[in-house]
């Protein structure tokens, strides 16, 4: 296990920018663990969130920002509902995770990958699209789609349209994503 | 904050006044416009001291007392909140805006609700700047009225 | 007038921040002050030595002091200016501590603040006036409201001391919550077999007056003269003639009373007497629970009565008792733990509060000191603990800790592990909190002895399922979300103000805060006074305290009513309300405002005036407040010492402006 | 009875994955005398993909349906059977409050937010607020009879309480009171808020067949015959990969994962198919033909 | 048999047990009455009454000691005066013997003058002066004018809802039974003044003000008398300096301790020499007061008026949570 230099390592504008950002006080956590009691995915977490939470306020960027779990949170709002102290935990997880995304740590490939698909599709037709968002995926992933025993019922049950059902004004969509390229430099 | 302005406070001995000093032995820190005159009650309050202090110049006024209910004299604040809301509701038609005067509840308990409090009047009467005094000022109320016509 | 100014350092505390040799410098220029300087401590006895000889040497008529908070030290340097040979009220303080320099870093504007605070206090001591106590008669006794262990110990030491005591007590009988614990920390000695005696010393002490099932309806007058109506609720059973022999018990046919004292753990009969060893030992009848009075028809404990002690016919009865001082111990309650939703929110029957567990714990309990579960009374194999329910949690209002949970819930670890050998105690925590002498050690028995497995973390959720409970928590010292199947579930609900605190505070007039506990007058130094002169605080309605310290406040809360009643007479506060006949125009509006009654008509050469009755008056000046002409003015607060301070602070704004 | 008139987000899961959700709030609602008017040309709300890529981004997803929504007259609420974009609307709304956080929305929008913004309700919040479980329950005619069912809520219909300022966040009762309005058996079920496994079904699906094969069980050991819920991406989980949890964990489980709509559909006399129930994958047939008879 | 002769007979028929009844009397010109003292049945001759009864009689029953028996004749407003003595219990209820009458109204003596002045008419020394249905016809240096009397009514009149005394011992004539509106619109309409304007109002009002208290004089419940608390120091509310301030701290004075007792009988406003409107600081107390405890002062003796009671849950205070 390594030593963490608490007088070297400890990164305030990391700090500084989480609590900004979530619009979080990280110092009203006093580790009670709460929020990893509850956490439904905690078991397929690499540091349990109360542990972010605790090298948040240590500033240990790297560890944070490098973590699986980020991207492995389901934004249930269990951590953030139950939390003694008030604190938007699920917020900080969000953040993290632009964080994380704008440094170009992606370590759950995957999952960003689903994430990445999905707002393409948005961003093309307005609406999600299921069946193309799965094929995108599959390009993006180079996985074959793992979900192929799912789509004969889905297909014959009409829940799966081979045609998207896109906006009238497309443009108006697919300009927000520009407009959040140019103004928010992604 | 801007330069500072003239914030007077009347305060109870027993609620609002214990309150501040809580706020004080807490350290929990305030502009420091706000002088305090320490009444023993909020019904020692003559509505007159809010309209004399804010036609003598002053930018605003803060009254607090012990919460309905509370008042170490059963009923002091319970007159004073009927006096100081007409009072409150007197300043527009002499030209005072309502904002520069306030009252409320403070128990000796609540010191962050009076830091609270103060931070957030003190707040409030900058944004209203500082008063235009009767009688001292009139040409540049003059002034600022044929302004306001133009 | 010649007036001599004081500015104090308060060693770093005021001179951190506030240039005090500057103020003293400016406040010399000021009109009528005659000589200023600073000091380091004013109120060490080198200060007030100071203050003493400048008043002496100078020949000063009065003195204004700017140090701390008139409310901590305006009284001492009172006596210090009348060491001086000065009037006590030829006296002013500036608060430039708790007001100026403890509440801001800016020094220009600290010592700004400060002056302007001195420039205050000077103008208004050029106007204050000699004034005069006058003396008036006490009456020796002493209320205690609440017969928990803090106002039974208050009560005893008052009355071995001589008093009068009149003991007020909210339920049939006292003991309060240590009555209904099994054993206490850090000895494990039997609660009862300790309080039990007291408890006895109170029925059978000539000098104490006991009212179970009594409360405070009305408190009037001021310290040494309290009137006080005591409301005695009916219990159904003529008390004079019950001697507690218990056949009503026996024969009552109602037994699904809700028990108020095993904490709602099981029922009882609508006859009661709570506890064998109640004090008084006397039954009394839940009106709400009673078949005689839901249909009208049974009566059955009339009938078994060998002293016809049964009375259905009986009111509430008020009766009015004198006292000169009250102290209240009014305790805790523990907080509605229900909206722990996450916990079952009293849905699930094992879910129980540890109040609740002693109970079941106590050989006097519902379960004759066995360990059984509420919903199929079987014996429980594991039995997990958590803390900090309703404390320490700002999400639920209560960021407080509740201060002995950490203890009570290690004892219930090593008296669950005595009851039941084969189970085991999981605790789920999130600091122990164990300063005390013994303490910690205890604890440490509790892991270490009896092999209570502490888990540092919290409890997200409980849940049934297969017969059992899934705790849900973490285990953050291994970084991992943990779960115990449990058969018992125990939460160590955080205390409050016990119900109706506010309300009784109300009535005392004293302060109180969100949670319902009683403000003290000096948290460090004043911590069994309040703000009410004649009103003490004991125990838990102060704030969540353990036995010992509740004892202790018992104690130091008698010392004080017994230092205060040493003395045949008290002196009146002068700072009353005084008229001026001249101006009064009879029209006696002060009057109708005064909430004492302290203002009555006189006849003064044909003409109707006002008239002060001193000793009744409590001088908060709202009579001031209300009269037109101003003839009617509270004594040191006046008109015209409140315009003065206005006007210093006008004045020197206007000189800001103009300058 | 006064109609009761709402602003309608479907969700793009209406059109395609959840289409009997929708068939079934449609007719339902209407059969409750309320009246859904779709929110002009409405787009994605951003799902939970974009709050994890950026808050403006899916400020601004949100705003732009909020903003439409506008534009309908004599509306007082949006309301949307989906919590994730309940979630979303909500959480959007209420940071939109903020004049900063508006402000750079504001910049990625054609049509900015100006002023107040309408509040946002699911639809089971105005079926329980609105029209009220004493008119549902004047309105059954075939009551669920002899049908034990678990309610189970999902993780963000309530939560954080803050936002969703619905129902209780750890215990919500909304859906126990509509299946005891309609005659059915409340199933014991204290995993109502757990979560399922959300959006993970395609990244990471051995979350989803750990989390809800847990909800599964748990139901199963209290004798539920079906579940009930109000989130597609819950219903897709426990009922299209009902099979793949149960290879998985080796369980056999045969649950139908009904909507709510569905069942006060049935209850208020409409058929099967009007319901959509067909569309399920686990079926329901055999439950249905069981309690019928 | 017209109101006035009514008047005399239940004056006549009171006198006996009275020391003195205050009505009006003919004033110095056509245009003015005054107030006459009525002791002797000789005296009732002197009795007029009309649109020129503009003094509210009320004011003078304070001068008197408690023990007089005295009588008044009172027009609607007045006679909430009298209501707000007795309820501050300053007069004796068995001492006053009140005579009320039908009052249609009574001009405003400010605008006759400007009106007729418009009309190059003098206004000072008229010699008779006709109150004909709607109209008004004055004679003055042997010209006659007239104008319609909507023009002249004084305000009070205008939005008047007590045109019967409130209280009366001998009531004579038809009640009129009638009620205006009264929204406080003048009220509203100077506070949607920009907040400067109003200010600048006061502040070029009060500089004219000469500080001659006869505001106070008249005012019927300025019952301080010698011991005003503006013309003392102890304490010392109000200096000599002469600034606007401490002239507008007088009126601020006055409108706060009418807060809850003013009738609205506007002797303040009638009675100032230089004409500033004081009566607004008053009826915007009272306008607050009505909406915020729904209270009139001078109609009940027995109110508990509203600023020296309370409610422990008050209704209607929005304490802003501050």
């Amino acid at each position: 296990m390594h030593v963490i230099n608490l007088s070297k390592t400890r990164d305030q504008d990391f700090i500084n920018r989480v609590e900004r950002e979530s619009g979080q006080n990280l110092s009203l956590c006093y580790q009670c663990g709460n929020c990893t009691a509850g956490c439904p995915v905690t078991f397929v977490y690499d540091i349990p969130v109360h542990q972010i939470m605790r090298l948040c306020q240590a500033g240990q960027k790297e560890a944070v920002l490098g973590c699986h779990s980020l991207w492995l949170c389901a934004s249930c709002q269990s951590c953030t509902t139950r939390c003694p102290n008030s604190i938007d935990v699920a917020h900080i997880m969000d953040t993290l995770r632009h964080m994380a995304r704008r440094d170009g740590y992606a370590t759950e490939y995957g999952v960003k990958s689903f994430t990445d698909s999905f707002l393409e599709s948005v961003e093309r037709h307005g609406r999600a699209f299921e069946l193309g968002l799965m094929m995108l995926y599959t390009m993006k992933t180079g996985k074959f789609w793992t979900d192929v025993d799912l789509a004969p019922a889905m297909l014959t049950k009409g829940k799966l349209g081979f045609k998207p059902h896109p906006v009238q004004n497309k443009e108006a969509i697919s300009k927000i994503f520009k407009r959040f390229r140019e103004e928010f430099a992604q | 904050m801007s330069k500072e302005l003239r914030i007077i406070g009347f305060l109870c001995n027993w609620c609002s006044y214990g309150g501040a000093d809580t706020a004080g032995v807490g350290r929990f820190t305030q502009p420091t416009d706000l002088r305090i005159v320490r009444l023993p009650c909020s019904g020692r309050i003559d509505p007159l001291f809010v309209l004399k202090t804010l036609t003598g110049g002053a930018d605003g006024v803060l009254v607090s007392g012990c919460h309905p209910r509370d008042c170490h004299y059963s009923e002091g604040n319970f007159y004073a909140r009927r006096r100081l809301e007409m009072v409150k509701r007197f300043l527009p038609v002499i030209g005072i805006d309502p904002g520069r005067f306030e009252y409320t509840w403070v128990s000796a308990s609540e010191g962050q609700r009076w830091q609270t409090v103060v931070r957030g009047f003190t707040e409030q009467v900058h944004a209203l700047g500082p008063i235009q005094r009767f009688g001292k000022d009139a040409a540049a109320m003059a002034a600022q009225l044929a302004a306001s016509h133009a | 007038m010649k007036i001599g100014v004081f500015i104090c350092h308060c060693g770093s505390n005021i001179a951190g921040t506030v240039d005090v040799a500057k103020v003293a410098e400016m406040a010399k220029s000021l009109p009528e002050v005659a000589f200023a300087s600073d000091t380091m401590y004013a109120c060490s006895e080198p200060g007030q030595e100071g203050i003493i000889n400048a008043i002496k040497e100078k020949g000063l008529d009065g003195a204004v002091v700017a140090s701390c908070t008139p409310r901590m030290h305006g009284p001492t340097f009172m006596r210090t200016v009348a060491r001086a040979g000065l009037n006590p009220y030829m006296f002013e303080m500036a608060n430039i501590r708790e007001h100026v320099s403890w509440i801001g870093k800016d020094k220009e504007a600290n010592t700004a603040k400060a002056l302007d605070l001195v420039r205050m206090a000077v103008a208004k001591l050029a106007r204050n006036k000699p004034l005069f106590a006058k003396s008036f008669a006490i009456n020796k006794r002493v209320l205690v409201l609440g017969g928990g262990v803090a106002g039974i110990q208050a009560a005893l030491d008052c009355a071995d001391g001589g008093l009068e005591v009149v003991l007020v007590e909210k339920t049939t009988t006292i003991g309060g919550k240590m009555a209904k614990l099994d054993k206490t920390f850090p000895t494990v000695d039997c609660s009862c077999c300790i309080l039990g005696p007291k408890m006895v010393d109170v029925a059978q002490h000539p000098n104490i007056t006991l009212y179970a099932s009594a409360e405070v309806d009305e408190i009037n007058g001021y310290v040494g003269n309290f009137q006080v109506k005591v409301r005695k609720k009916p219990t159904y059973v003529d008390w004079k003639l019950c001697t507690g022999c218990g056949a009503c018990l026996e024969k009552c046919p109602s037994k699904k009373s809700p028990d108020l004292f095993n904490e709602f753990v099981g029922t009882t009969t609508a006859i009661n007497i709570p506890f064998p060893q109640a004090i008084p030992k006397k039954a009394s009848i839940d009106a709400g629970s009673c078949i005689k009075f839901k249909t009208g028809k049974c009566g059955v404990c009339a009938k078994v009565c060998p002293v016809k002690a049964i009375n259905y016919e009986m009111e509430p009865e008020i009766v009015t008792e004198e006292v000169g001082a009250v102290i209240a111990a009014t305790g805790y309650d523990l907080m509605d733990w229900t909206v722990y939703e996450q916990y079952g929110g009293g849905r699930y029957k094992d879910v129980i509060t540890s109040l609740q567990y002693e109970r079941l714990l106590s050989a006097s309990g519902p379960t004759g000191g066995h360990i059984k579960r509420p919903s199929d009374g079987k014996e429980p194999k594991t039995v997990v603990f958590i803390q900090c329910v309703g404390s320490r949690d700002k999400s639920v209002g209560r960021p407080y800790c509740s201060g002995f949970c950490c203890m009570y819930t290690a004892k219930q670890a090593i008296l669950t592990k005595d009851h039941i050998p084969d189970s085991e105690s999981y605790v789920f925590y999130m600091d122990i909190r164990a300063p005390g002498k013994m303490y910690d050690e205890f604890t440490r028995r509790a892991m270490e002895e009896y092999g209570a497995k502490y888990v540092r973390g919290r409890v997200s959720m409980v849940y049934p399922s297969g017969g059992r409970y899934v705790v849900r928590g973490v285990d953050t010292l291994a970084g991992t979300q943990v779960e115990v199947e449990a058969d018992l579930v125990v939460l160590a609900v955080g205390a409050e103000g016990a119900a109706g605190a506010a309300h009784l505070a109300e009535k005392l007039r004293i302060s109180y805060d969100s949670y319902g506990f009683y403000m003290e007058s000096h948290p460090k130094l004043k911590p069994v006074e309040t703000n009410t002169a004649g009103v003490y605080v004991a125990g838990c309605v102060q704030g969540p305290k353990d036995i010992p310290t509740s004892v202790a406040q018992g104690s130091a809360a008698a010392a004080k009513v017994l230092a205060l009643f040493s003395k045949d007479q008290l002196q009146s506060d002068p700072q009353v309300s005084s008229v001026d006949l001249k101006r009064c125009v009879g029209c006696m509006k002060c009057a109708m405002t005064c909430p004492f009654g302290a203002i009555k008509e006189q006849e003064v050469r044909g003409e109707i005036k006002a008239q002060v009755i001193e000793t009744m008056c409590q001088g908060c000046g709202l009579c001031t407040a209300t009269c037109p002409q101003g003839a009617i003015q509270l004594q040191h607060f006046t008109d015209n010492q409140i315009l003065a301070e206005i006007n210093t602070l006008l004045e020197s704004e206007l000189e800001e402006t103009q300058g | 009875m006064t109609t009761l008139r709402y602003a309608y987000y479907p969700g793009c899961s209406g059109l395609g994955t959840s289409k009997e959700y929708d068939m079934s709030t449609r007719a339902v609602c209407e059969a409750l005398g309320m009246e859904l008017i779709d929110i002009p040309d409405w787009n994605c709300c951003g799902s939970s993909p974009a709050h994890t890529v950026d808050d403006r981004l899916a400020g601004a997803l949100s705003a732009r349906n909020l903003v439409q929504a506008g534009d309908i007259e004599g509306v007082d609420a949006i309301i949307t059977p989906c919590p994730s974009c309940l979630a979303n609307l909500k959480t959007s709304r209420h940071r939109l409050q903020k004049p900063e956080f508006r402000a750079e929305v504001n910049k990625l929008l054609e049509r900015p937010v100006h002023g107040d913004i309408l509040p946002v309700k699911s639809v089971l919040q105005v079926i329980v607020e609105d029209v009220g479980m004493e008119e549902l329950r004047y309105r059954v005619r075939n009551p669920l009879k002899d049908m034990s069912i678990a309610p189970y809520y999902g993780c963000i219909m309530n939560r954080p309480p803050k936002i969703m300022e619905f129902d209780s966040q750890e215990n919500p009762m909304a859906l126990d009171n509509i299946l005891e309005a309609l005659g059915a058996t409340v199933a014991p079920f204290n995993l109502k808020v757990e979560c399922c496994g959300a959006s993970f079904g395609v990244a990471r699906r051995d979350i989803v067949e750990r989390l809800s094969g847990k909800l599964l069980n748990l139901a199963a050991e209290n004798k539920a015959q079906a579940m009930v819920t109000a989130c597609p991406l819950c219903q897709m989980n426990l009922d299209a990969r009902q099979n793949q949890i149960n290879v998985a964990n080796s369980t056999n489980h045969v649950m139908p994962i009904f909507y709510f709509t569905q069942l006060i559909g049935l209850a208020l006399g409409f058929s099967q198919s009007q319901m959509g129930l067909e569309k399920l994958v686990v079926s329901p047939r055999e439950l249905l033909a069981g309690a019928a008879g | 048999m017209p109101i006035l002769d009514e008047l005399k007979a239940a004056i006549a028929k009171r006198l006996p047990e009275l020391d003195v009844v205050i009505g009006w009397g003919k004033g110095f010109d056509a245009l003015h009455h005054t107030p006459v003292f009525i002791t002797s049945e000789a005296d009732l001759d002197k009795l007029v009454l009309g649109p020129l009864s503009v003094q509210n009689l009320a004011t003078y029953l304070t001068r008197y000691p408690k023990t007089k028996k005295i009588g008044v004749v009172v027009k609607g407003c007045d006679s909430r005066s009298v209501v707000q003595l007795l309820q501050e219990k300053l007069i004796n209820r068995e001492n006053v013997v009140v005579f009320g009458f039908p009052c249609e109204g009574v001009v405003d003596l400010e605008k006759v003058k400007r009106a007729f002045e418009d009309q190059g008419m003098e206004a000072a020394r008229v010699s008779e002066a006709s109150f004909q249905g709607d109209r008004c016809t004055l004679t003055s240096g042997g010209k006659a004018g007239s104008l319609p009397m909507a023009d002249l009514w004084a305000d009070k009149c205008n939005r008047c809802q007590y045109h019967d005394a409130v209280i009366s011992d001998e009531f004579v004539g038809q009640r009129l039974e009638r009620k205006a509106e009264d929204a406080y619109a003048d009220v509203a309409a100077f506070e949607a003044k920009p907040l400067a304007e109003r200010q600048a109002f006061w502040q070029e009002q009060m500089s004219r003000c000469i500080r001659c208290y006869a505001c106070r004089n008249a005012c019927p419940l300025c019952v301080c008398r010698d011991q005003c608390i503006a013309q003392t120091r102890e304490p010392n509310w109000v200096s000599q300096r002469t600034g606007v301030e401490e002239k507008f701290m007088f009126q601020m004075i006055h409108a706060s301790h009418l807060a809850g007792r003013c009738t609205e009988c506007g002797e303040c406003e009638r009675a100032c020499p230089v004409g500033i409107p004081i009566l607004l600081l008053k009826r915007k107390n009272n306008k607050e007061i009505l909406e915020l405890f729904d209270y009139r002062a001078g109609i009940d003796p027995e109110a508990k008026p509203p600023l020296l009671a309370f409610k422990v849950e008050e209704e209607k205070i929005n304490e802003r949570g501050w």
